[in-house]
């Protein structure tokens, strides 16, 4: 990767993508005219596990078009004002206040006031098991209306996280079916509702007349196609979809197709390799052997393999450009280009004959762990790879007797999301080895708990370190998720998750035009 | 009662396959790695005590016999519980996904057996060299060319470039490649079995009475095919209702297959097995079927 | 046995064209099979990340595939791992069907029926979802696809055996046999298993390439072999995305899986020919062996 | 009869109609008759360069029948598939062949001309009427397409002309049975139904290949009796093929012999067994005269070799549940060493399920074998080495009983090893000695049974069952799947071994002549049960039972040439 691209913003670098063949990103975020009304999109991205917004783990895209909450991300990932108008946070991190915005009414009519979010926030608090936003429910000592409009916050110790999560934390009136165990039709404020859902199959949404911002939505209805089986490529190319995630091998035939753009989420997934952390196997526990292996990863290959012009190499959890992104450790980066022959003095220093080893390797099935085996293979380690499903893989990673894995993980509301895995009881923690470090558990905790940016970055860029000097994992690079959008869609930009919908963006806006 | 009896037994043999079936699978999704929880768990963020918790919830940490003895109890009310990952009814699931696997069966199943019959018949009567090269070329097909590359092949042709036939949830596509597909898979056995018939005495007979060959054909060949044909279009049938699966899979149909295929991703045990229940039923109906269709078409059959 | 005796007595006919390019083509696929290191001096998993999907070349005879591995090292080392898995999931579907099943007939009824009430139990589960729920509970790799395809076609091969051996059985000369005394193993031995041999290779030429097909389907679900293990099922499934944009990768294996089979069944109906005697057709193949075979496919 | 009223569009007015007589069986060239219905003259059929039929030329004229006798293979039956135009697809009839009918020449290369004649002037019955019936159709239907191909378009006339047909035919309640499928019906039935058919086409030329050979030998006797009686009444020609000499005469006012595809003879009955002129006739005429003169019963009282007491056996249900089907109940019969016992009975009748028990190849659900004094019973039927070798058994279809991949010093090593006969190293020799015994050439034993004929195939069988010197030897049906000189040979060289050797035999067989010829008494099995047995003379003499009646009247009537004058 030249490194004059490293140093390029988020934005000049996916402009920079653009040029090399991409659609532009750009300057399509608003309408040339006004928008046409009507019309139903068809969306087929991440799939929708529960009509209970407050159950929802994992990867979110379809609920936010029928719930809101008080926050929501930007596509830049700072947090903007939705449901609450404002909000203020005390210096000393422990004390929220949200104001309403007038004007807000649920699907059934209702208006929205302060005690239907603090009821809310109590039902996520009593009723849901796990999740971070649960977790993060609990360090909350009290919520309470103060007035109609206004919800005050109190925790029991800082959070950093808090006004980015809340932006998961969506407001349901009370009202909806099966509130007090699991609801089956959810009433939000979104500028769609909850229609007819089929688990797999698909949601249909109608717009909500009465959305609180005038205007939107222009659309009638979007379908969201909820299978995963389709190649959603061919589907956009034939019209059958709008919006949908693609990979990237299949860009090039779909811009050639003339039909749709191509376009990228603003957080960016990132590409691991990480060791067995909590029963490693010798040689694997020499950090000088891991750092061989690592040395042997040509990551600058990879990134190009997974994300085209767009990927990145860097070393850490966040990408260039990125607040938390800090450019002194990234050009520190030792793994940052292959050495073959510095990885085999590593490994005649810590007398390890490769060929007389056999890596246990276990992936996700797909092409990207493929490249990493053979690359391990050229330094002359044996490599056992086993390719299993989804479950399959985290179930014998769980297990710990394997010694490699190469993993991915997708946009996040905050950072912490990223590094809560990497702690001794965080949770689900096999995909980075369940590193068991109470050092850099003490790291994290006091980065979480520090409200000063400029602060908590110094605190994770120490745990950064941390990761690196044991070497659990080594971060191969980030690179985004890309959307293609038909071109008959107008107003509809990716924003920074897979959110469909947020304060600033997001298919409130989007109308179809004809073709 | 004596004529019951057959059917009687018949039917009960039946039923015990399919309960032997649906406890195959039931202990085959109980040795998978995984289940309901991890995947719940995997990107949920659930703690190892929270994911032992909500195992104890569903029942999952009980042995396994007593889960499949409350799963059958239930399922033999007509209950087949809800799917833990949707926390749905599985029930109201199926319903949704049933006629879209029908459809597409029946439709493949209708294009299989007549364009098999059709070739046949044509190759049989015309005595040509041609179609029995076309039968060959389709049997060798159907055996070397999987049905989901002929399927993306389809996709290309068809929806992209001719743009005649959408992507998603098209059922034309589909129905004519596994068509195509049953169809080369017993062609060659039915031109065989009709090149057998027209041999036999019988039809000698009809040929000495002065009888057109159509006549011939229709009245005394296809009669005694019939027996085989509906011997076959069992087993294309039964075959059918699990070769339904990579269309679905590749055409984005939620039909039963793929409804199975993702349960079973989603080690989503409630939904597998009423999936895995309602094919072993269908199927045991058909075979149930087919023997009492054979033995009312075959007279000699009862003998 | 005789088999050898009876091809010698026929070696004098000569042999028709068909048979020899078929032999040909197959005994080319196993050279190639076990020639490749020699044939060819790339390998089938070494990428070149910058050349995915080229067409082909002069470094690259066959083209490259979606990770940039040489297509042509790839269909030679396919070869063995196709044939391996082809080969080992027959194997174990005729030592379940023909070896079990006949085992269970020679000790009886009560035997028999059981045996074959597993069999039935088998042959009415779904194969795809046989082969989907085995993979997944035994993980991905050689062996789970082995087993898969092996249990999905052992029903077919059991029902063959049983409706074969029940024709022979029948013979006056196994009745003969048995008023010499012979017992039911001496029988089986020396009279229907020989007497077998034409309809197990038929249905061996059938259920080879079904195998290879299967795990092609299994791969493009997802369940395969393991990556390290390129078959021609996984270069189908896994060239299938870029049918358009690289219609080489994919018409290589196809092309190759339709020679071989083929190839096999112009094989398998001359070897039936040539292990039967008398040499007249006089039974033809039996019905139920092709069409369980299309039932047992996963496709 | 009053069908005949019915009947209005019968082809010869039944007046016109000569009954044949001694005269009339041999052609004078000053016949009023001058233009037969049928003429063949040079009639070659070949296949792939090969001739099955070369230089055939006969004719037959109206009411008269003429019977074409061959063994298998001679081509006779092909020569009746050239005259309907049926041959099969890669068989040519040859550029000179003329076959005429009523003087009109046939098109017989071309099928679709072939059928205007098929079902109208030409008609033709077979062989087997079980599977010459379509088995889908009732048989009143098949008659009414035969009479729609005619041209009868009124459905109401067409119902009326089959019920006549079949009246003609002598079946018992037409209006029943017309409502029947073929497998409802009896053998005799069934072939009276082809009749019909053939009849409806109201045909100047009737073949009927083998019409009676699938069939019982009382059903036969019935069978041909009224093809005689139908062409009194209706006048057509008949080709009548057989390979049975006794209904040649039975039935033919001419008999011609075919041998290779060619014939051999041809002339009047009288004159054919009188003084055959063809050594292949000669020795046709020699294998009737053998079985009308069975040599005497041996009157031998040794000592019980057999001794069969109240067996029964049923077949095992086909599937789960469904009852067992009887096939022989209390079935009580003794044989003394030395003697043959014949076993009769019509198909079905449990014969050949005797033997296989006899044998130690089934196990009866009921009652005890004795052999040699040893009870099977006892033993849970599984014959011990010992009794094994004592008791062999040689089996109907000489293909079957050989295993077609094995040689036949293979084949006759199996008995010599599974029983221990002699010492290893002198069993290739033993099985050469044995090829002798039966009159082979020992350089057979290298040759697999595909390259030998029927007849020497069921002469190693023979042998390998002689091997282990039995005291007794069943045979089911030895000789039924010969042409009668090969099945003559078998039962002379039978009953020249047992002459030698001194066994006792159990000859199981559905033909009262064969029988007879070789039985010294004779057990009669109907349904499984035993409903008569003594010696031959008076079992045939004085029939007790009514199904050995019939038999043996059956017998008697096959015996008796049809025409009166003779």
């Amino acid at each position: 990767m030249p490194r004059s691209s490293l140093s390029l913003s988020r934005r000049g670098l996916l402009a920079s993508a653009a040029g090399l063949g991409v659609a532009a990103l750009a300057g399509r975020s608003g309408f040339a005219a006004t928008p046409t009304a009507g019309g139903v999109l068809r969306y087929a991205t991440l799939g929708l596990d529960t009509s209970d917004p407050h159950r929802h783990t994992g990867s979110i895209a379809v609920q936010q078009c029928y719930v809101e909450a008080l926050t929501s991300i930007a596509a830049d990932g700072s947090v903007e004002p939705f449901l609450a108008e404002r909000f203020t946070v005390s210096p000393d991190g422990r004390n929220y206040r949200f104001e309403l915005r007038p004007g807000v009414t649920f699907h059934n009519g209702d208006p929205l006031t302060a005690a239907d979010v603090v009821a809310n926030i109590e039902r996520v608090k009593s009723k849901v098991k796990g999740g971070w936003l649960a977790s993060a429910m609990k360090l909350v000592d009290g919520a309470a209306a103060d007035g109609p409009n206004v919800v005050t916050l109190s925790l029991s110790k800082p959070y950093a996280p808090l006004l980015n999560l809340f932006s998961e934390l969506w407001i349901l009136s009370p009202k909806s079916d099966g509130w007090a165990e699991t609801i089956k039709t959810p009433i939000g404020t979104g500028p769609f509702t909850f229609g007819t859902w089929v688990p797999k199959v698909k949601l249909t949404a109608p717009a909500y007349r009465n959305y609180w911002r005038s205007g939107e939505p222009h659309l009638s209805a979007i379908e969201f196609d909820l299978g995963d089986g389709t190649d959603k490529a061919l589907a956009l190319r034939a019209g059958d979809l709008h919006v949908a995630n693609v990979e990237r091998d299949t860009v090039e035939a779909l811009v050639a197709s003339g039909k749709v753009d191509i376009k990228a989420l603003k957080d960016t997934a990132w590409f691991s390799i990480a060791f067995n952390n909590r029963k490693p196997r010798p040689p694997f526990d020499d950090p000088r052997v891991r750092s061989a292996i690592a040395l042997a990863v040509d990551k600058a290959a990879i990134m190009k393999f997974v994300g085209g012009a767009e990927g990145v190499v860097t070393n850490q959890l966040v990408a260039p450009g990125n607040v938390y992104f800090d450019q002194a450790l990234h050009d520190a980066d030792p793994f940052a280009k292959p050495d073959l022959a510095k990885a085999k003095a590593l490994l005649a220093e810590a007398r390890v004959k490769p060929e007389d080893h056999t890596i246990e390797f276990v992936s996700w099935v797909g092409p990207y762990p493929q490249i990493v085996v053979q690359m391990v293979r050229k330094l002359g380690f044996k490599v056992n790879h086993v390719a299993l499903d989804d479950i399959g893989a985290q179930k014998r990673l769980g297990q710990y007797d394997w010694d490699m894995n190469a993993m991915s993980s997708g946009p996040r509301a905050d950072l912490f999301l990223r590094w809560v895995r990497l702690m001794t009881d965080g949770p689900n923690p096999v995909l980075w080895g369940g590193i068991q470090d109470a050092e850099l558990d003490r790291t994290i905790t006091a980065a979480v708990e520090e409200p000063d940016l400029a602060r908590r970055k110094a605190i994770y860029l120490d745990a950064t370190r941390r990761v690196a000097e044991k070497v659990y994992f080594v971060v191969l690079g980030h690179a985004p998720d890309l959307v293609a959008v038909a071109k008959t869609v107008q107003g509809y930009e990716p924003g920074f998750t897979w959110a469909c919908h947020w304060a600033s963006g997001g298919v409130a806006r989007a109308a179809l035009v004809a073709a | 009662m004596r004529r019951l009896l057959p059917v009687v037994t018949a039917l009960a043999a039946g039923l015990a396959r399919a309960l032997a079936i649906v406890a195959v699978a039931f202990f085959l999704c109980r040795v998978m790695p995984g289940d309901v929880v991890d995947v719940l768990g995997l990107e949920g963020g659930l703690t190892d005590a929270q994911q032992a918790e909500l195992r104890a919830a569903l029942g999952l940490d009980r042995p396994v016999i007593a889960q499949f003895v409350d799963w059958g109890a239930q399922a033999l009310g007509g209950d087949f519980g809800r799917s833990v990952r949707f926390d749905r009814p599985v029930a109201e699931m199926l319903v949704h996904a049933a006629p879209v696997t029908l459809e597409l069966a029946l439709g493949s199943f209708g294009v299989g057996i007549g364009l098999a019959f059709g070739l046949a018949i044509a190759a049989t009567s015309l005595r040509s060299r041609v179609l029995d090269a076309v039968i060959d070329a389709l049997n060798v097909w159907s055996i070397a060319v999987p049905t989901f590359c002929a399927g993306v092949v389809g996709i290309i042709v068809f929806s992209l470039w001719l743009g005649w036939l959408p992507v998603i949830g098209s059922l034309v596509l589909p129905i004519l490649i596994i068509g195509l597909d049953n169809a080369g898979q017993i062609v060659k056995l039915v031109r065989e079995d009709l090149a057998e018939a027209v041999m036999l005495p019988h039809v000698r007979t009809a040929r000495a009475k002065g009888l057109s060959p159509w006549r011939i054909a229709l009245v005394h060949v296809l009669p005694v095919a019939a027996p085989i044909a509906l011997v076959l279009s069992g087993l294309v049938l039964s075959g059918l209702v699990a070769g339904t699966l990579t269309m679905e899979i590749l055409f984005g149909l939620p039909g039963i297959g793929s409804l199975m295929l993702n349960a079973v991703h989603g080690r989503d045990l409630p939904v597998v097995l009423a999936a895995v229940t309602v094919v072993a039923v269908a199927l045991v109906a058909i075979n149930t079927l087919v023997d009492a269709l054979h033995r009312l078409i075959d007279p000699r059959v009862t003998r | 046995m005789s088999p050898a005796g009876t091809m010698a007595s026929g070696g004098g006919r000569r042999m028709a064209p068909g048979t020899a390019a078929a032999l040909v083509v197959v005994g080319a696929i196993v050279l190639g099979a076990v020639a490749a290191p020699w044939l060819t001096d790339l390998s089938p998993l070494d990428q070149d990340l910058g050349g995915l999907n080229r067409g082909p070349s002069a470094e690259h005879l066959l083209g490259t595939d979606v990770l940039g591995r040489d297509i042509l090292a790839r269909l030679l080392w396919g070869a063995r791992t196709t044939l391996m898995v082809g080969t080992l999931g027959t194997l174990l579907a005729f030592a379940l069907g023909a070896g079990v099943g006949l085992a269970a007939i020679v000790f009886g009824r009560l035997t028999e029926t059981l045996w074959f009430a597993v069999i039935d139990l088998v042959r009415a589960l779904p194969a795809t979802l046989l082969g989907v729920l085995l993979i997944v509970a035994l993980g991905s790799g050689m062996a789970p696809v082995v087993i898969a395809l092996g249990l999905s076609y052992a029903p077919l091969v059991a029902l063959v055996v049983r409706t074969a051996h029940a024709r022979e059985a029948a013979r006056d000369y196994v009745a003969a046999a048995a008023s010499f005394g012979g017992g039911r193993l001496h029988v089986l031995v020396h009279h229907i298993l020989p007497n077998l041999a034409g309809t197990l290779v038929t249905q061996a030429a059938i259920v080879l390439p079904r195998c290879i097909v299967t795990e092609s389907v299994l791969s493009f679900l997802g369940l395969g072999s393991s990556p390290d293990e390129p078959t021609w099922g996984r270069m189908i499934a896994d060239a299938s995305r870029f049918i358009e944009k690289a219609p080489h990768a994919i018409l290589a294996p196809i092309v190759a899986l339709v020679v071989l089979t083929t190839a096999l069944s112009i094989l398998g109906g001359r070897l039936r020919r040539a292990l039967d005697p008398t040499r007249a057709a006089v039974a033809p193949a039996e019905p139920s062996a092709a069409i369980l075979a299309g039932e047992g496919a996963l496709s | 009869m009053t069908a005949t009223t019915e009947l209005r569009d019968a082809p010869i007015d039944a007046a016109g109609h000569r009954a044949p007589s001694a005269a009339a069986s041999d052609r004078t060239p000053g016949d009023p008759r001058a233009v037969p219905v049928l003429e063949v003259h040079d009639l070659g059929i070949r296949t792939g360069g090969r001739d099955l039929v070369a230089g055939v030329t006969f004719s037959i004229g109206a009411g008269r029948t003429l019977a074409l006798i061959g063994q298998s293979g001679s081509g006779k039956s092909m020569t009746a598939a050239a005259i309907m135009g049926l041959l099969p697809p890669d068989v040519t009839v040859s550029a000179e062949t003329r076959i005429e009918l009523d003087g009109r020449r046939l098109p017989h290369a071309d099928d679709g001309a072939m059928r205007a004649f098929r079902g109208t002037a030409l008609a033709m019955v077979f062989q087997d009427p079980m599977s010459c019936l379509n088995p889908f159709m009732t048989v009143g239907a098949q008659i009414e397409e035969a009479l729609w191909r005619r041209g009868v378009v009124d459905p109401v006339v067409r119902r009326e002309r089959s019920l006549a047909l079949m009246a003609a035919v002598e079946l018992p309640t037409p209006e029943s049975l017309r409502r029947r499928l073929p497998h409802e019906l009896s053998g005799g039935q069934q072939q009276r139904i082809m009749l019909a058919m053939a009849l409806a086409a109201e045909p100047r030329l009737l073949i009927a290949d083998e019409p009676t050979s699938a069939l019982d030998a009382s059903v036969q006797a019935e069978i041909l009796a009224l093809l005689a009686r139908l062409q009194a009444r209706f006048g057509m020609a008949i080709l009548f093929i057989t390979h049975d000499l006794a209904a040649a005469r039975r039935l033919g006012h001419e008999i011609m012999v075919m041998r290779h595809g060619r014939v051999v003879d041809f002339g009047a009955p009288r004159t054919i067994f009188t003084t055959p002129r063809h050594p292949h006739t000669r020795a046709l005429v020699a294998v009737r005269e053998m079985l009308e003169r069975p040599p005497a019963p041996r009157r031998s009282a040794g000592t019980p070799v057999l001794e069969i007491a109240g067996v029964g056996f049923d077949y095992p249900p086909r599937r789960f549940l469904d009852r067992p089907s009887p096939a022989l109940r209390e079935v009580s019969l003794t044989l003394t060493a030395g003697r043959s016992l014949g076993v009769i009975g019509e198909s079905g009748s449990g014969k050949s399920t005797l033997a296989a028990i006899v044998a130690g190849l089934k196990t009866p659900i009921s009652g005890d074998v004795r052999l040699f004094g040893t009870s099977l019973a006892a033993h849970r039927f599984a014959l011990p080495r010992a009794l094994r070798r004592r008791v062999q058994i040689v089996f109907q279809n000489p293909h079957g009983a050989l295993n077609p991949r094995h040689t036949i010093a293979t084949a006759m090593r199996e008995p010599l090893d599974l029983l221990h006969i002699g010492p290893r190293r002198a069993r290739p020799e033993r099985v050469a000695e044995a090829l002798g015994w039966v009159g082979l050439d020992p350089d057979l034993r290298l040759r697999h049974p595909h390259a030998l004929s029927g007849g020497q195939r069921q002469r190693v069988a023979i042998a390998r069952a002689l091997l282990s010197e039995p005291d007794l030897l069943v045979c089911d049906e030895v000789v039924s799947a010969l042409d009668a000189t090969v099945g003559a040979e078998i039962l002379d060289l039978l009953r020249r071994l047992q002459a030698e050797r001194g066994f006792a035999l159990m000859f199981v067989g559905h033909d009262l002549e064969v029988v007879r010829w070789i039985a010294d008494e004779i057990a009669v099995l109907a349904d499984g049960r035993l409903v008569e047995h003594g010696p031959a003379d008076r079992v045939l003499v004085a029939p007790a039972s009514v199904a050995a009646r019939r038999l043996v009247e059956a017998g008697r009537r096959a015996d008796q040439p049809s025409d009166p004058a003779k």
